[in-house]
């Protein structure tokens, strides 16, 4: 016996930054919401020609669809549409695209087909940008890797700590950073980024 | 020469000068009885008994620096027997006892202080396993209280009730246990073995074992070669050193434990209290100074050093119950080196070589355990066999799985 | 501490938790005759060396790799670091791995 | 400005490098004076002929201001009030500012009559180590009498008792060169590597740049010292790549050329109400480093060298020069080297004629000071004066009248974080010091003072060349400036440590009272040892850590047993240089903000629907959901209980860790994980899973869903997602490093809830969209599936139960789950649906008898908890092999039973041990413990589970339940550990 939803409802989506958007002098904090980000594992082969075959494959299939590089962990691949791939540990990439589907995981896959495995991470994660000219002073209260220009541009991404929570940060603007960390703890994130901003305004 | 008040009177009036030497600093002999090595409390108190309480007085203490220059020289000086599991409770309720009179026993002050330790809970599973350790406690012969918040706010009313992070929800209470003046202890051992006629010679550094057809005959020494009929090691955070020149490899890692202490204050804090969730644990010594620790840093290490972020985690602990201690200044922070065994849990043994003897694997409860190691390690030292309370710390315990593992945190030494 | 991270540099090692001696990842053949034996002293008697010791740290605020880095316990001086996994790569290969 | 306030003192003389503009009105023990911008509070004290400034620890005597830096052994003192107050803060390095409130410490009774001053009449009985050697008899005296009498005297200051009410923050800063000090070395070296480029932090505790050019007359450059550095200093601020950090300690070296540096921000302020935090704690990563501290001056001991007017020669300079206050009217210099004629010099320049200048020395006076008494060869014996220095004795017996004395033992380089990584400084005799070893700390280089180059000359040049140096280090290529110049002062010293002939006791630490005489008395009674001098007497242990009294202390050793002081040894160095505030080490993790919070995503519909939340690790969950009239919280978890049994319940489980593996490998490699086997599991099928430790114990169990053939969805409990995932990540790169397997947590992804109860079923088919079928033929116990629910929200659906009840747990992603709630809740309304709590979960899996954390402690293995059959012996898997090991497997081992109270009406307690009812109470007797507990409102009774020794034969066994910890023993029964449906029959329907 087939069933069907009889409660006439739909389920309406919230996010725990629930759209801040806070100007603390010249700085800004916003939240970013409703974008994809899907994890991308490339397929462990032994076999160092058929690796690299499979690897090419993928590069292929990502090239041609965003436009984007498979990059070295710790590198960022972006294209003028913002999307962009992030290199976070070997082997493994997420892509983070605008472009919204109900199941990013499954349109992704019809992508990369069987060249690569993919995980939905796109409610995994709260996203805060923080845009301004104290952003990096801001970031420098919390952050214990060098985020000085010199050593993080476009083309960096970076996966830390800061104050006991777990952190993604890419720099796509000189002064704009954006910042990844586990949505539930969103709250102690926004608070933690929040706080940094006001003590050094 | 008896220490007593009349004597602190006659001297002091006489211009303090007819002290004598608290021990003697005797050249080594060519044989003893027994050789304990290293000249810590634990090894100064093996000695100490083995003279008092065995009779077994031709015993060299051989030392390679000066006598307490380690973990009972850098410790934060707590006493407590709030163990849980049958290996290890009654051990430690055994040391609790010999500490209560161990002036009397030594003639020597070492301020035996015990006004209570407590370890707070945060959570009705934590109560429930301060309840079981409380109770293995009362078994043992020891002392326990289950505190409610409310007793809690009566015995450290200055704790963060309000806006703790994790809410104090009681705690586990021994009133008997709390703190000793470290140096003392290993003065105090000194001075009683020293009388007794053992000899305590410092500066004089083990450098391999004299072992003939597979059994031990003594030591080579900085001093020479020195024969015994036993030989007993107890130098704890060198543990994996010296019994490597015995060929043996030990179930023990290396690690550096921190601790710290504030500038002198005013008295502030009752006894001994321990934060049930984060990595703090502070007393206040009879000088004044906030004695505080937390976690290892969590890697091997011989330095005798720590690094910034566990200090920084053992003041957020600290900060998180205690916001009081804010303006309160660290004065310094120093590390020691723990003998980390497999499963947190320590060794008295004998070992696979006739005449070598094993003490050590104390992780960073050593201090505690001092007059009961001392007391244990004479007890098989001079009857060849394991004293009752201290059976369960056989080297041999992880090929059976018959380990003493308190934390439940498996053979992962930098997890106790 | 400073980790020398074969892939992303300089990282702090508050990023990192450390599990120890780098033999832990020569796990025994549990077919063995002696493998009772065998696992014991894999598990428990690990190398714990005044000096230079190779040891697994696991970037766990990061890229989640296990490295082996080898430093000095005395004076706590980082000489080398790579992944675990190339050096477990190098290693013969054993009648656990995969796809024999 | 003010008027000298009294005829024996000297005060403000002039304006030193102050502003005479701008006032500055203070407090000290409730009398208001008035002292000058930039002023320190140790300077303003003295220009208001303040000298009683404290007491000492032991005896209690007077004490003055001896320094004019961080050095300070004697003028601590209690800042601020309420819960601002602030205690031991050393009043020459505070910075003077409106408002500023100071008190004494360490006194009954008033500062100047402190009855606690009977000790120094005692100390004959109070020498080193008095306390070891009494205080026994009675024994039962010790604890309610003596200790009491000691613990009252011990400590300085007090703390306020009050949550501190600043707050801190810490940072990290990344630097080509770190410069620790900005004195004229430091300063030099700044300004060469700043206009070279390189990215530069210079830190300095001072808030006035330039270090001693401040306290002295000498030129820089041509110009006036001071001139010099606030020149070089306002270049460096120009410089976008340097950073300055004034009021900044430096207090730490540690590994890979890592710094803690302190810098204080609002202490100095007379409004620190701002939202700017009070200090911010630094962690400073420098590629190079370049130790340019300064050195430190010490004293001499002589008798009586103790009394307020006594201080350092150099600091009187500093009084002088830098704040244009005399510390005294009279004042004699008492040197053994040249740098103390200086003071004199510099006193004779400003208008205060030094009444005379004693030196140690027997050669020809190095400097001619016209109308100032000159005594080579001489010492001083004595001094008088109780409050304050009245005279000085001479060894021939003269007495001079003075009331100031300038002392100048010689310069100790501050070598101190050049020992934080255990480097042993080096003695040099030339000039009577400890200079730092060549075991630095990895990229660091010592100048100037620091160094052992004391000299002005010197310093400015090491620091240009240490500069240039990393310059061409650091590969770059810049035309340097030339080294700034200066002349270069004599510095000769001739070692004098003590006046044998010295009348009364001599001081060498004044803080802790340790005089020659108890260093005397460590060394005939066998502590030799430096370690053990110190220990004993504790000399160096006070807030100062002998800054100013050990390598006299050591020196003193040294002449006792005829060695030389490079074979005394030193004691240890340790961090911090200075004494840090624990509330800046804690930074902002403190109160709530101590930790992370994690909430679901139907944390607020919790909050708004009674639920009563429970820190559970960083979790917050609700244990139950109160309703009106519920006034106890077992009425909440009995209704949720029984409504979920009778119908439907509803209880958040997104906690649980959630682990996506992919791979080809990924079926083997859980078989190698789980003690029993998932290759075999069928896609759209959930197992049960049991993960062991190599140990062989069990390390967490869950449950595993085959999502497709290559894909698995691993649940771990919601304690051990994060050690189980890097367990699996070491499996994974370390021991099958060539398997096709990948792990992403998905615990984050997904909001995940129990939907469980006779019940269930039939509202989860009005919720999951067509055509997905979810009757128990198409969707059986163990089923899992991919579908769509509320018309069209993608989700997970499995059919699991923890509660012995037919259930299933339904995911959707997260920021879904609060609607899944409210829907779920909603359209639960046509079969009475109820939300159920942690507690009601808890009771139902007691009932059920599973385990859980409370079994799971890590303690325990898969045969205690009753699942020895699930370690397949078929194949090897993590654990295997070692929980085969005897001890483990033991006949008369402990095993998971249940438990009921013979009195039915009583109540079961978990942490109860058990015993035979007539066995004694002793450790030999312990049979096991109650590990969970739960009043069943579907038996009407508490039940507990719990392990006991050769728990399956006990089967009826009337045991007694020992818990005296909260109230005694009662007797229980062993029952079966499953309670309610031992057959799942209601899980399978």
């Amino acid at each position: 016996m087939e069933n069907a939803c009889v409660a006439d409802m739909t389920l309406s989506a919230n996010y725990p930054l629930d759209g801040l958007d806070e100007l603390i002098e010249d700085t800004r904090l916003s939240a970013v919401e409703n974008l994809d980000i899907v994890s991308i594992a490339l397929p462990r082969i032994l076999g160092a020609e058929e690796a690299r075959q499979t690897r090419d494959a993928l590069e292929d299939n990502l090239k041609s669809s965003f436009g984007l590089q498979l990059t070295d962990v710790g590198m960022r691949s972006s294209n003028p549409d913002k999307d962009s791939l992030l290199g976070l540990q070997p082997g493994l990439w997420f892509l983070v695209t605008g472009k919204q589907s109900s199941e990013p995981a499954r349109a992704l896959k019809t992508v990369v087909r069987d060249t690569a495995y993919v995980t939905d991470q796109s409610d995994s994660w709260a996203i805060l940008d923080i845009a301004g000219p104290h952003a990096q002073a801001a970031l420098e209260r919390i952050c214990s890797v060098d985020i000085d220009q010199s050593a993080v541009d476009a083309t960096r991404v970076v996966r830390t700590s800061m104050e006991h929570l777990s952190v993604i940060l890419e720099r796509p603007e000189t002064e704009r950073f954006r910042l990844y960390s586990p949505v539930s703890s969103a709250r102690s994130f926004q608070h933690m980024v929040s706080v940094s901003l006001q003590n050094v305004v | 020469m008896r220490y007593s008040a009349l004597k602190v009177i006659k001297e002091g009036l006489t211009g303090n000068r007819g002290w004598r030497p608290a021990w003697r600093d005797p050249e080594p002999r060519t044989h003893y009885d027994v050789i304990i090595v290293g000249g810590g409390g634990h090894g100064l108190a093996t000695a100490h008994y083995l003279a008092s309480v065995h009779g077994i007085t031709n015993v060299a203490v051989l030392e390679k620096g000066w006598i307490g220059s380690g973990n009972i020289g850098r410790n934060t000086t707590i006493v407590r027997s709030n163990y849980l599991l049958p290996g290890n409770e009654p051990f430690y309720e055994l040391s609790m006892k010999l500490w209560e009179n161990l002036e009397q026993d030594l003639n020597y002050n070492a301020m035996m202080s015990q006004r209570g330790i407590v370890n707070l809970y945060h959570s009705d599973a934590q109560r429930d396993a301060y309840a079981r350790r409380g109770n293995a406690m009362l078994l043992a012969g020891a002392d326990a209280q289950l505190l409610d918040e409310a007793g809690i706010r009566e015995l450290c009313p200055f704790l963060d009730y309000d806006n703790a992070r994790f809410p104090i929800k009681g705690g586990l209470l021994q009133p008997r246990a709390g703190t000793a003046r470290h140096d003392a202890v290993a003065w105090g051992y000194a001075r009683g073995a020293d009388s007794r006629g053992v000899d305590i010679i410092q500066n004089c550094e083990v450098t391999g074992f004299t072992i003939d057809n597979g059994v031990c005959t003594g030591v080579d020494s900085t001093r020479g070669r020195i024969s015994a009929d036993k030989v007993a090691v107890c130098v704890a955070g060198s543990s994996g050193r010296v019994m490597e020149m015995a060929g043996m490899r030990l179930p023990i890692e290396s690690h550096v434990l921190q601790a710290f202490v504030s500038e002198g204050l005013k008295p502030i804090i009752p006894g001994v209290v321990t934060f049930g969730a984060g990595h703090f644990y502070i007393s206040q010594s009879d000088k004044g100074g906030l004695v505080f620790g937390g976690d290892i840093d969590g890697y091997n290490s011989y330095a005798q050093r720590g690094n910034l972020p566990t200090v920084e985690d053992v003041c957020e602990g600290g900060m998180a119950i205690m916001p009081m201690i804010g303006r309160a200044r660290m004065l310094r922070m120093w590390g020691g080196i723990m003998d980390m065994s497999m499963d947190g849990s320590p060794f008295i043994d004998k070992t696979s070589v006739p005449g070598l003897y094993f003490n050590g694997g104390w992780c960073y409860g050593g201090f505690k355990a001092t007059p009961a190691s001392g007391w244990c390690y004479a007890h098989l030292i001079a009857t060849g066999q394991p004293h009752e309370t201290a059976a369960a710390y056989r080297l041999d315990r992880f090929m059976s799985g018959a380990v003493i593992d308190e934390r439940g945190a498996g053979a992962q030494p930098n997890l106790h | 501490m400073l980790i020398n991270h074969p892939l992303l540099g300089l990282r702090d090692a508050s990023e990192f938790v450390y599990l120890g001696d780098a033999s832990l990842i020569d796990r025994p053949d549990a077919a063995a005759d002696n493998a009772a034996e065998a696992f014991h002293d894999y598990l428990h008697l690990r190398d714990n060396p005044a000096g230079v010791h190779r040891e697994l740290w696991y970037h766990e605020q990061g890229d989640r790799s296990w490295l082996i880095v080898t430093r000095n316990t005395l004076t706590h001086e980082i000489t080398d670091v790579e992944l675990a996994r190339d050096a477990a790569l190098r290693r013969p290969r054993t009648a656990g791995d995969a796809g024999q | 400005m003010n008027a000298p306030s009294s005829m024996t003192g000297a005060g403000r003389i002039g304006k030193g490098l102050l502003d005479p503009g701008k006032t500055i009105s203070f407090q000290f023990n409730g009398r208001h004076y008035s002292g000058l911008q930039g002023d320190t509070l140790a300077s303003a004290l003295l220009a208001n002929d303040q000298r009683l400034l404290g007491r000492s620890f032991k005896y209690h005597r007077p004490r003055g201001i001896f320094s004019a830096g961080a050095e300070e052994p004697n003028a601590l003192l209690e800042l601020g009030r309420g819960a601002y107050k602030e205690p031991n803060t050393r009043a020459t390095v505070t910075e003077l500012h409106e408002g500023l409130e100071a008190h004494s410490q360490n006194h009954r009774g008033p500062l100047s009559f402190d009855v606690m001053a009977i000790n120094d009449y005692l100390s004959s009985f109070l020498s080193a180590g008095f306390y070891y050697k009494t205080f026994m008899w009675p024994k039962a005296f010790w604890e309610k009498l003596y200790e009491p009498v000691i613990r009252a005297a011990a400590g300085l200051g007090s703390l306020s008792g009050e949550a501190d009410p600043d707050t801190y923050d810490k940072g990290f800063l990344h630097t080509d060169l770190l410069i620790i000090g900005a004195g004229p070395a430091g300063l030099a070296a700044a300004l060469t590597a700043g206009r070279a480029g390189l990215r530069v932090i210079l830190a300095d505790d001072d808030f006035l740049p330039g270090g001693r050019l401040n306290a002295e007359q000498m030129q820089v450059d041509g110009m006036p010292g001071s001139q010099w550095a606030a020149a070089s200093y306002a270049e460096l601020l120009s410089m976008p790549h340097v950073r300055c950090l004034l009021r900044t300690s430096v207090y730490g070296a540690f590994d890979h050329g890592i710094y803690g540096a302190l810098q204080r921000c609002t202490d100095h302020l007379a409004d620190k109400t701002g939202r700017r935090p009070r200090q911010i704690l630094w962690r400073i990563y420098a590629r190079q480093t370049i130790l340019s501290a300064g050195a430190t001056e010490r004293s001499i001991a002589f008798g009586n060298n103790d009394r307020p007017g006594i201080m350092l020669a150099g600091a009187v300079r500093t009084y002088l020069n830098r704040f244009g206050v005399a510390p005294g009217k009279q004042v004699i210099v008492f040197t053994n080297n040249d740098d103390g004629w200086r003071t004199a010099a510099d006193l004779s320049r400003a208008g205060v004629a030094p009444a005379a200048i004693i030196d140690t020395r027997s050669i020809p006076e190095p400097m001619h000071l016209p109308g100032v008494q000159v005594l080579m060869g001489a010492r001083i014996t004595t001094t008088r004066g109780r409050l304050a220095l009245r005279s000085v004795t001479l060894q021939d017996g003269q007495s001079i009248p003075c009331d100031c004395l300038a002392v100048s033992g010689g310069w100790s380089p501050n070598v101190h974080l050049t020992c934080h990584q255990r480097g042993r400084p080096v003695w040099r005799e030339d000039i009577a010091a400890f200079v730092p070893g060549t075991d630095l700390p990895s990229g660091m280089r010592v100048i100037g003072a620091a160094g052992g180059s004391l000299g002005l000359s010197a310093s400015l040049t090491e620091g240009h060349q240490a500069a240039v140096e990393l310059i061409k280090h650091a590969g770059r290529h810049q035309t340097t400036s030339p080294a700034p110049v200066a002349e270069q002062e004599s510095a000769r010293i001739t070692a004098f440590w003590q006046v044998p002939e010295s009348r009364g006791r001599a001081w060498v630490d004044l803080q802790n009272d340790v005089t020659t005489k108890d260093i005397a008395l460590s060394f005939r009674e066998g502590f030799r040892s430096v370690e053990h001098l110190k220990r004993y007497t504790t000399l160096g242990m006070a807030t100062d850590q002998g800054k100013t009294s050990n390598v006299l202390g050591l020196a003193v050793l040294a002449q006792l047993g005829g060695k030389r002081i490079e074979d005394t040894g030193t004691t240890i160095f340790r961090p911090p240089y200075t004494p840090i505030a624990i509330g800046a080490l804690a930074g902002r993790s403190r109160g709530k903000h101590f930790r992370p919070v994690r909430q679901t995503p139907s944390h607020r519909w919790a909050m708004e629907n009674g639920g009563d939340m429970v820190e559970s690790g960083l979790w917050l969950r609700a244990q139950w959901y109160s309703q009106a009239g519920e006034t106890h919280w077992r009425q909440s978890v009995d209704r949720e209980v029984q409504q979920t049994r009778r119908t439907v319940g509803i209880c958040d489980v997104t906690t649980l860790g959630k682990i996506d593996i992919q791979g080809r490998d990924a079926a083997e490699f859980l078989d190698r994980v789980y003690a029993n086997t998932f290759s075999t599991l069928a896609i759209g099928k959930v197992r049960y899973g049991l993960m062991l430790r190599e140990d062989g114990f069990v390390m967490d169990d869950g449950t595993t869903a085959r999502l497709g053939e290559t894909h698995f969805l691993m649940t771990t409990t919601t304690a051990n997602a994060v050690s189980v995932f890097r367990h699996l990540e070491f499996c994974r790169q370390c021991l099958w490093p060539d398997m096709d397997v990948h792990l992403i947590s998905a615990t984050e992804q997904w909001a995940q809830y129990a939907i469980a109860g006779p019940q269930s079923r039939a509202l989860l088919e009005g919720v999951v969209d067509a055509p997905f079928d979810i009757s128990n033929d198409a969707f059986p116990f163990m089923a899992c599936a991919e579908l769509t629910v509320f018309n069209g929200t993608p989700a997970r659906l499995f059919r699991i139960s923890f509660s012995g009840e037919m259930a299933y747990e339904l995911a959707v992603p997260t920021r879904y789950g609060h609607a899944l709630m409210e829907a779920l809740m909603e359209h639960g309304k046509a079969f009475d649906a109820v939300a159920y709590g942690l507690e009601a979960l808890g009771v139902m899996r007691v009932e059920k008898g599973h385990a859980a954390g409370n079994e799971l402690n890590g303690q325990t293995t898969a045969g205690n908890l009753g699942l020895g059959r699930m370690v397949s012996t078929k194949k090897d898997c993590i654990g295997a092999v070692l929980s085969r090991r005897s001890a483990m497997n033991a006949s008369d081992a402990i095993q998971l039973m249940g438990f009921v109270p013979e009195d039915k009406s009583q109540t079961l307690r978990a942490g109860a041990h058990f015993l035979l009812p007539d066995a004694p109470e002793t450790t030999e007797s312990d049979l096991g413990w109650m590990s969970s507990v739960a009043y069943s409102p579907t038996l009407g009774s508490h039940i507990g589970l719990g392990f006991i020794r050769n728990g399956s034969n006990r089967l009826g066994e009337r045991i007694r339940a020992y818990d005296p910890v909260r109230g005694g023993s009662i007797f229980v029964q062993v029952v079966s550990p499953h309670f309610v449906d031992p057959d799942g029959e209601r899980l399978r329907g």
